[in-house]
């Protein structure tokens, strides 16, 4: 099984925490991922507006790069473009001509082949290897004390056909991961609810709009954080953040899924890229930190206890 | 067909089989279909009017469950060029489910008779159902057409020595006399060599 | 020898002016086994047939061809015709010289040529022809009904007024089913239980209606006028003689926190229980399940752990030792009515179901299903028929409904339309609103169908008189929303986003047939669709019979049906078995498999196929009398006659009577040469 | 019969064959079944040969492995018309087949094939002289050539035969260096060998054919002693406790391991029993014909009512030894085996005719009061 | 060896079985035996020349087998799967035999030898190309040593594939020519662990569906039957190639019904008797391209 990398165009810019994070954990768990050579955009949201052929063309040049270099599957953290590629395998498997069509605009040889991952699917599929490594830490893990919110977004999870997550209106696979990663999912309402996506720039206010009531929900439903694992996603929540008259409340630290899985294998902070968020982070993990402690030491207090309970019983007798 | 003004042919009659060769080929099609759906539709079809080649002869069976393969070899061994089997379609068994089991069997038989050299294009498998008269009379002239370009079937009519015994009733197949080889240049789907040696007989004697 | 007579029809000018009759007629003269040929004007006219039942006589004839039309025009006339000639009517074949020739064909030689040929065909098929005797079964005049709900009920009650016995079973402890659970019913607001009761109550005390409640079908042997049914008797722990239904035993039980499963788990009921106060019978069933002392004997405890039901019953009718029993009834058809269950749409779904998970139902308690709704609208339910709110007992002041939950959703649901969503969404909304007066009742609908008499004036008044909000469009989300729930929406009328703050919200979810259904339709071999529901033998002509033959179905175990329907389905079920008791025997066509018992091996190939399970194991004994293999049987009584274990037999050991090998091989034996 | 021999040399043979094709002659001989036999190191399987009608010397087996059936098939068809019929009016008509066959000739039988069609003679002229098989045995002309032995499951020489025996041929080809050394043994032979005389040679004279004759006598002689050591059995006796053990529990031990499928009589020379078969080929009209068949099926002895004479394997085993060692030795004096070994070989399960001889004969012999096997009188008295 | 002929041995003592069919040397290579003494027991063997499908002789129709009493039989993939197949089709009750497995790394392509040959690629059976089973599972005990996969040798589906690339015509005549040799003389058919009918389809008049005429119609109209019959029971034992007196190729015909079944209904033949046969039953969805 050879698993080809594809960033697009956000995993290098705007989202290079999100980068720095994958690939810090991509090495701890050796995934041995390799980067497609020379690959290209996706088409993101333009594309297949324009033209449906466009859009299926410029993402399969991609999985047909990630073949002709012998991978299996191409995983595509971002949550565009895994949605762009795997709208891509889907129409050259099932519409009627797309098969013989695609390599002939390309010029290049497609199997269709490759198989499509998104960075859930990744994780979730290793999470037993992560609730492993968690739990094989013997320092107390300030990650028990977090409750954090799955925010999916759109992407991912739609249209069903493509994604084929377990359930696209409630998925779980998310949750899965935050349970391996032994920090508590928060059941709310809103995780497959829409930022505001693309629009941020064009249409801010809705942006703004959208991407508070995900905030405000998160909160309501006991959330510290909110967990993300696409580019637009976080930068919507995340930078957008202060511009949203939140009422006075503290500000709601959104972290990459790769960010928190980091956090579990005991990686340093300072690999998975926290300082470019501009929610700060710090607050969140030094209360974390500070419960973690008082845990540790209320536990020890009452392991303490309960070997003088057992020395008292062992003299009595 | 140089009998069609002759209907007072004899019970024994001899088959008149000279022009079966030429550029007049029209191919002996037997069709074996089921009482619900197709008959019924081939019923309708001529209540409809429905105007079509009249080489088919239909042998009804209660279902396409009922339709051995056998039927199918016989057909060809007594000298029909093209078979077509057809009943209800999949969910409108009669019989819930014989033409299910038939889709099987016939899925299967279909390839075995292709790996064994018979063009599956003189088969027809269709699902005709009762209210598809037009579709019967599609069935029928589609598959007059495929096989009328395929030739007549000398050289599975032939295997058994002359494709007309009662022309020829001492042709035979013998292993000395005809050896391996001999045998071997009967064959030949139609076309051609069929058409020039349109049977082993010459071998034989 | 065969002596065969062939009669060629001119059917006015219909064949003639195509087809030479006279010359396939001197042709069919000279054909080996023929002894007379004719044609004639009109075959099928009384002259026609006296003109064929003549040359029966005068020839002695051993096989008639009719060279006409379809048989499935006129082969019975024919086979009556030689019947009355003394001819057994099974040596009677029609070749098709019309609709399948002189219709079709302009050349009149070719259209002569093939008449002749297809004509020659039949004779041959006709000297392998069998004289056949139609078979009859003799019939047990008794009927299983399985299910009481309405549609069992009803169909209980006019087999039992139509003079048979039934035996009525029901796998819950009363009869009544969904009926009894609902409040007031479409389109006439008539209180459910008031029409229901009598019902219940007549069939209990019928003299011919057997009925074993807190039982289930356990196998089904035999066939079409000869079942043999083995009903399990669930251990019910109360002695049905003894028990005189004063309820002491309930008002003593411990263990009170068990959700009622007749208000739909809106309220608490006992270990031991009568379902509903006007539960026919009137007699509780303890529920091992929860009961305390069985909890305590499954975890072998070695004392009983309570007791307390048997220390109160006077009648000392409360036996906690009894086992499951067993009872054979010999049956001679079957009525299915095992209704329906809703879609539990909660977020634990078997396999192949997703569920809605994102509508919180099982999570947010004040988000519920239509049943529920009756139950808290009904007089008889948790709340007295207060409308109050699950989770704090106040009055919801807005009420969304949501129809279509799992229905019409081919992606995520069932695919098919759950057809009283509609109705009862309906009625759900004018219910409110006559207990509520100032509330708002909003309804998100895909469509209205309210096809059915006084249907749509019913649901016009809703909209109309009572006032529910109609909204064309789905519901995306369902969630707590502090003490209210928020509904998103989409109006796709108005193209725009709705949200609602309801205080509770009814999911109109889909009909699912019973839990069990399959296991009962293989012990029953009868076939189901990819939705579980009960297939009928044809959907048009044949709609309460199934293709085993003596099975019949009533109400919602067929597709989703409303009350009138399931009725109306009991009403013809019955129709269809006191016809079929109206004689002491069965006439089945005979053309059946028979099995050559010398040549089968019993592999069983034939019973795979079969899709009646007409074919049964025999033993083969040696000489002493010690079974030493098995060959198939095939039932006649239930065989229909297609002829797929024919084709699948390697050996050629079993054959189908009229469609025999030997005819078939004749067939294409006559077809060499043409 | 000759007086004197002659030599086919190699070009001989192949001119020959090529004259008999020109002519229209039928030449049957050992050939290669598959092309793939010609080459040198083809597998066993791929060296298959079998009696046909061949054009060509390139075709031409000789001395390889033992052809697959035996030459049976040339006077006795798998499958043959014995007349064709069809209605006329109220009656039928017959028509018989012809029965002039054109000359044929046979080149490289092996001897114990070639002495298979007398001892079929006997069976085919006792009652009723079958007129195709005497027709087709009157038109055609054997040369045996003289065999090496194929391996261990010959055993002509305990069946009165040797490798090179003449019995049942026109005359004899024995390898020599360079081609073959040709006798004669009857009319036929000698008049065929007179028909194509400028493709046989003339020994040298003098010691250049005395040489020849030499290696010719070696070869048969070799031959003979590699198959004397493989069976012997005493046929007297043993005849004689097969007439005595038809409930002998030896038959219960040869049942089971046999498939029933008569492999054995399709390969055997001398297996003769045929079915006779009606074939409509419509209606009116068809064909009767006689097919090889075989006393090991389980439908050979099968009667109408169901009943089965022979019920089990046992007693369908039984039934092939005493045919061929009991039955047709008591009526016709001789034995119905040649010891070709065809039936060992072929026979799917390791049935093994020789081995059952001679346990056979060891239990005879048990019974007989005599510890010798095979002992000379007897196969004197054979020979004879 | 011993483990086989101890195993056999316990057997017999025990009286748990009357006869174990297996292997023993004969004069000419392996061939079957039905040994009912514990003292015969040493007569067994199993070695790369024991190609005889042993299922071949629990056909309950063989009296003389059956005479012998309740019989335990050696087997090799192959003959469990066949074993499988006679209890799927309700020829055996499970209880009434014992099956001693042996493992097997396949079999010799020319077995009549008076010694075991060495597997390679030239001396292994072509039955074996594909063969996934090293050790029978369905069996009630287990003897043998651990064997490798049977040597890679030419592979039958090219074969096949060879044959699926010519014409029509030409394989019409490729098959008329192997089938012109055929006498029917039904050794294919009798060396079949499955063909166990009491009365072959070949064997019934009335009508004559396949004429026993052995020209090359009857042949085809055999052959064809035969094949359709086995589809989807076939376990490509080989015996009925191996069986024919005539050589003709009857693996390529299994071979490309066992093609044809998996390809449309993903089926293989299996150990498990409880799994059902592709033919006899369906699924609403089987593929129908070939119908109009």
């Amino acid at each position: 099984m050879t698993l080809a990398y594809y960033p697009g165009c956000s995993m290098h810019g705007t989202s290079r925490e999100y980068e720095e994070s994958l690939l810090a954990v991509a090495a701890a768990l050796e995934l041995g991922l390799t980067e497609i050579a020379d690959w290209s955009c996706c088409g993101a949201s333009s594309a297949h507006a324009a033209d449906h052929l466009l859009g299926v063309a410029l993402p399969a040049r991609n999985l047909a790069l990630a073949e002709a270099q012998g991978a299996d599957e191409v995983l595509a953290p971002c949550a565009a473009c895994y949605n762009r590629l795997s709208g891509a395998v889907h129409a050259v498997a099932e519409e009627p001509g797309m098969a013989a069509k695609v390599p002939e605009v390309l010029g290049r040889a497609f199997a269709n082949s490759v198989r499509v991952l998104s960075i859930v699917e990744l994780l979730q599929g290793l999470a037993p290897v992560i609730e492993e490594r968690v739990a094989a830490r013997l320092e107390p893990n300030p990650l028990e004390h977090l409750n954090i919110a799955a925010y999916w977004g759109c992407l991912l999870v739609r249209p069903a056909a493509i994604t084929g997550f377990d359930d696209a209106e409630r998925p779980t696979g998310m949750d899965d991961v935050i349970s391996a990663c032994s920090a508590n999912p928060v059941s709310w309402n809103m995780a497959v609810e829409c930022c505001g996506g693309a629009f941020s720039v064009s249409r801010t206010s809705s942006v703004l709009r959208l991407s508070r009531a995900i905030i405000e929900d998160a909160r309501h439903c006991g959330a510290d954080a909110i967990l993300a694992a696409c580019p637009l996603c976080h930068a919507n929540l995340d930078f957008r953040q202060s511009a949203m008259s939140l009422r006075g409340e503290p500000p709601m630290p959104v972290l990459y899924i790769t960010q928190l899985v980091g956090l579990a294998l005991g990686l340093p902070m300072a690999a998975l890229g926290f300082e470019r968020h501009f929610v700060d982070t710090q607050p969140l993990f030094a209360r974390l930190a500070r419960e973690a402690e008082k845990a540790a030491a209320a536990a020890a207090e009452r392991d303490a206890a309960k070997a003088a309970r057992a020395a008292a019983k062992a003299g009595a007798s | 067909m140089s009998v069609v003004n002759q209907p007072q042919r004899s019970g024994e009659r001899a088959p008149d089989d000279s022009g079966r060769a030429t550029a007049e080929f029209e191919p002996r099609i037997t069709a074996f279909v089921c009482n619900w759906c197709t008959y019924t539709g081939a019923d309708l079809a001529g209540t409809s009017r429905l105007h079509m080649a009249s080489n088919v002869r239909i042998i009804r069976l209660p279902c396409t469950g009922r339709i051995d393969h056998v039927f199918i070899v016989k057909a060809f061994e007594r000298g029909a060029d093209g078979v077509i089997v057809s009943g209800c379609h999949p969910a409108d068994c009669h019989y819930t489910a014989g033409n299910y089991h038939a889709r099987r069997r016939f899925g299967v038989f279909r390839e075995l008779l292709s790996f064994l050299g018979v063009d599956p294009e003189r088969l027809t498998f269709s699902w005709v159902s009762a209210s598809e008269g037009g579709k019967w009379a599609d069935v029928v002239n589609e598959t007059i057409e495929r096989v009328r370009r395929l030739g007549p079937f000398d050289s599975y009519h032939g295997l058994a020595g002359a494709a007309t015994p009662a022309d020829d009733p001492f042709a035979r197949f013998e292993m000395p006399a005809g050896a391996t080889g001999g045998t071997a240049a009967a064959p030949a789907d139609g076309h051609d060599a069929a058409s020039q040696a349109p049977s082993g007989t010459g071998d034989a004697s | 020898m065969s002596r065969i007579g062939v009669f060629i029809c001119h059917c006015g000018e219909n064949i003639a002016r195509t087809v030479d009759c006279g010359a396939v007629a001197e042709a069919l003269r000279e054909h080996p086994g023929v002894v007379v040929a004719e044609d004639y004007k009109y075959m099928c006219s009384d002259p026609g047939q006296q003109l064929i039942k003549k040359a029966i006589a005068d020839n002695d004839l051993t096989g008639v061809v009719v060279c006409a039309c379809s048989p499935h025009m006129h082969e019975k006339t024919f086979r009556r015709a030689a019947a009355q000639a003394g001819l057994n009517p099974f040596v009677v074949e029609m070749a098709n010289i019309r609709e399948h020739c002189s219709w079709i064909h302009d050349d009149r030689g070719e259209a002569t040529a093939k008449a002749i040929d297809t004509a020659r065909t039949i004779v041959e098929k006709v000297k392998h022809n069998k004289p056949l005797q139609t078979i009859r079964i003799p019939v047990t005049k008794r009927a299983l009904v399985i299910g009481g709900g309405i549609a069992g009920i009803q169909a209980a009650l006019d087999i039992a007024d139509g003079g048979h016995e039934v035996v009525l079973v029901e796998k819950e402890a009363s009869i009544g089913g969904h009926m009894s659970q609902l409040s007031e019913t479409f389109p006439t607001l008539d209180c459910s239980q008031c029409i229901l009761t009598p019902r219940m109550v007549e069939a209990y005390q019928h003299p011919r209606i057997k009925l074993y409640t807190w039982s289930e079908v356990e196998k089904v042997d035999g066939y079409i006028g000869n079942f043999s049914v083995t009903i399990r008797r669930k251990a019910r722990s109360v002695d049905e003689d003894l028990c005189n239904g004063c309820g002491d035993c309930q008002a003593a039980c411990p263990s009170r926190r068990i959700d009622s499963e007749f208000d739909a788990g809106l309220s608490r009921r006992p270990a031991i229980y009568t379902p509903f106060p006007q539960a026919v019978p009137n007699m509780p069933v303890l529920d091992r399940e929860h009961c305390t002392l069985f909890k305590g004997r499954r975890k072998g405890l070695a004392k009983d752990a309570c007791g307390k039901c048997k220390e109160t019953c006077l009648k000392g009718a409360i036996d906690y030792d009894g086992q499951d029993t067993f009872v054979t009834e010999e049956i001679g058809a079957i009525v299915v009515a095992t209704g329906f269950q809703l879609y539990d749409i909660g977020r634990e779904q078997p396999a192949g179901l997703k569920g809605y998970g994102e509508y919180g139902y099982g999570e947010v308690p004040d988000v519920i299903d239509g049943l529920q709704f009756e139950r808290l609208a009904s007089a008889s339910g948790p709340t007295g028929g207060e409308m109050l709110r699950p989770s704090d007992g106040a009055e919801p002041k807005t009420v969304v409904f949501v129809k279509c939950v799992g229905s019409r959703d081919p992606e995520k649901g069932m695919s098919y339309c759950s057809k009283i969503c509609c109705m009862y969404t309906a009625k759900h909304t004018m219910l409110y609103k006559h207990k509520v007066h100032d509330g708002r009742a909003v309804v998100f609908y895909m469509d209205i169908r309210a096809a059915g008499k006084g249907y749509d004036e019913f649901s016009r008044r809703a909209i109309e008189e009572d006032g529910a909000e109609y909204i064309r469009g789905r519901v995306s989300r369902i969630f707590r929303d502090g003490d209210k729930v928020k509904v998103w929406g989409y109006d796709t009328l108005s193209h725009r986003q709705v949200v609602v703050d309801a205080d509770m919200v009814v999911l109109a979810t889909a009909v699912r047939p019973q839990p069990g259904i399959g296991e009962l339709a293989q012990k029953l071999s009868v076939s189901y669709d990819q939705d579980g529901f009960l297939n009928e033998a044809h959907p048009k002509l044949r709609p309460v019979e199934t293709n085993t033959a003596g099975v019949y179905l009533a109400g919602a175990c067929q597709a989703p049906r409303d009350i009138p329907e399931s009725v109306a389905m009991a009403g013809a079920t019955a129709a269809k078995v006191l016809g079929l008791f109206s004689a002491d025997e069965l006439e089945r066509d005979p053309s059946v498999a028979l099995v050559d018992e010398r040549t089968c091996i019993g592999c069983f190939n034939c019973e795979h196929v079969c899709p009646y399970g007409a074919i049964e194991h025999r033993d083969v004994c040696d000489m002493e009398g010690h079974v030493c293999g098995h060959v198939a049987y095939v039932n006649p009584g239930v065989c229909q006659g297609c002829g797929t274990c024919v084709a699948v037999c390697p050996s050629k050991s079993v054959e189908l009577a009229g469609f025999t090998d030997d005819q078939v091989y004749a067939e294409i034996n006559a077809l060499a040469g043409w | 019969m000759s007086e004197r021999a002659l030599l086919l040399t190699h070009d001989g043979l192949a001119t020959l064959v090529e004259e008999l094709a020109a002519a229209g002659t039928p030449a049957v001989a050992p050939a290669w079944a598959g092309d793939a036999g010609r080459a040198a190191g083809a597998s066993a399987a791929a060296r298959e040969t079998e009696y046909r009608t061949v054009s060509g010397a390139a075709e031409l087996a000789f001395g390889e492995r033992l052809p697959r059936l035996s030459l049976k098939q040339f006077f006795l068809p798998p499958t043959e018309v014995l007349f064709s019929w069809r209605r006329v009016g109220g009656g039928v008509e017959l028509i018989p087949p012809p029965t002039d066959f054109a000359a044929q000739v046979v080149l490289g039988a092996r001897p114990c094939d070639a002495a298979a069609l007398p001892i079929v003679d006997k069976v085919m002229n006792w009652d009723y002289a079958d007129e195709l098989w005497n027709a087709r045995r009157a038109a055609t002309t054997v040369f045996s050539l003289a065999c090496g032995v194929e391996d261990d499951s010959c055993f002509c020489s305990a069946v009165f035969l040797e490798p090179a025996a003449a019995r049942g041929s026109d005359g004899r080809l024995t390898p020599v260096d360079g081609g073959y050394l040709v006798e004669t043994f009857s009319d036929k032979g000698e008049a065929f060998v007179a028909a194509h005389r400028e493709s046989f040679t003339d020994l040298p004279a003098g010691a250049g054919g005395e040489v020849l004759a030499v290696q010719a006598e070696s070869f048969r002689a070799t031959a003979r002693e590699r198959v004397a050591g493989n069976l012997a059995v005493d046929h007297g006796r043993l005849r004689d406790w097969l007439d005595h053990h038809f409930d002998d529990p030896f038959w219960a031990g040869l049942g089971p391991r046999c498939n029933g499928c008569g492999v054995c009589a399709s390969v055997c020379p001398t297996c003769h029993c045929f079915d006779i078969v009606d074939e409509p080929e419509s209606v009116g009209r068809g064909v009767r014909r006689r097919n090889w068949d075989t006393c090991q099926t389980c439908v050979f002895t099968l009667h109408a009512s169901g009943h089965n004479p022979r019920q089990d394997q046992n007693a369908r085993f039984r039934q092939r030894v005493e045919h061929k060692f009991l039955v047709y030795p008591l009526k016709f004096g001789d034995v119905l085996c040649t010891g070709c070994g065809r039936c060992s070989r072929a026979c799917p399960t390791g049935q093994d005719l020789a081995e059952i001889l001679a346990d056979i004969d060891a239990r005879a012999a048990i019974d007989a009061g005599a510890g010798a096997v095979g002992d000379e009188g007897a196969a004197d008295e054979a020979a004879s | 060896m011993s483990e086989l002929q101890d195993t056999a041995r316990r057997l017999l003592d025990e009286g748990l079985v009357q006869v174990v069919i297996g292997w023993e040397e004969g004069p000419r290579g392996a061939r079957p035996v039905f040994v009912t003494s514990a003292a015969d027991c040493e007569r067994l063997i199993f070695d790369a020349r024991c190609v005889h499908n042993l299922a071949t002789f629990l056909n309950p129709r063989r009296s003389q087998i059956t005479a012998l009493g309740k019989a335990a039989v050696v087997v090799k993939g192959c003959d469990a799967k066949a074993v499988a197949g006679l209890l799927r089709e309700a020829q055996l009750e499970r209880a009434g035999i014992v099956l001693i497995g042996v493992r097997c790394g396949g079999v010799a392509g020319e077995p009549a030898t008076l010694a075991p040959p060495a597997l390679s690629a030239e001396t292994v059976s072509a039955r074996c190309w594909g063969c996934d089973v090293r050790e029978p599972e369905s069996v009630d005990m287990l003897v043998g040593e651990a064997q490798p996969e049977p040597p890679v040798t030419a592979d039958l589906d090219e074969r096949v594939a060879a044959l699926d690339a010519l014409s029509p015509a030409e394989r019409f005549a490729f098959w008329t020519k192997e089938l012109s040799r055929c006498t029917q003389c039904y050794a294919c058919r009798q060396a079949c662990p499955l063909c166990c009918c009491e009365r072959c389809i070949v064997e019934k008049t009335e009508p004559q569906w396949i004429e026993t005429s052995p020209h090359p119609r009857g042949n085809f109209a055999w052959h064809l039957t035969r094949a359709q019959h086995l589809a989807g029971r076939c376990v490509g034992c080989g015996e009925c190639e191996r069986a024919c007196p005539v050589g003709i190729p009857l693996g390529l015909i299994n071979r490309k019904l066992q093609q044809v079944v998996y390809e449309l209904y993903g089926y293989t033949v299996s150990e498990d008797p409880a799994v059902p046969a592709p033919i006899g039953a369906y699924a609403t969805d089987d593929t129908q391209d070939f119908i109009e």
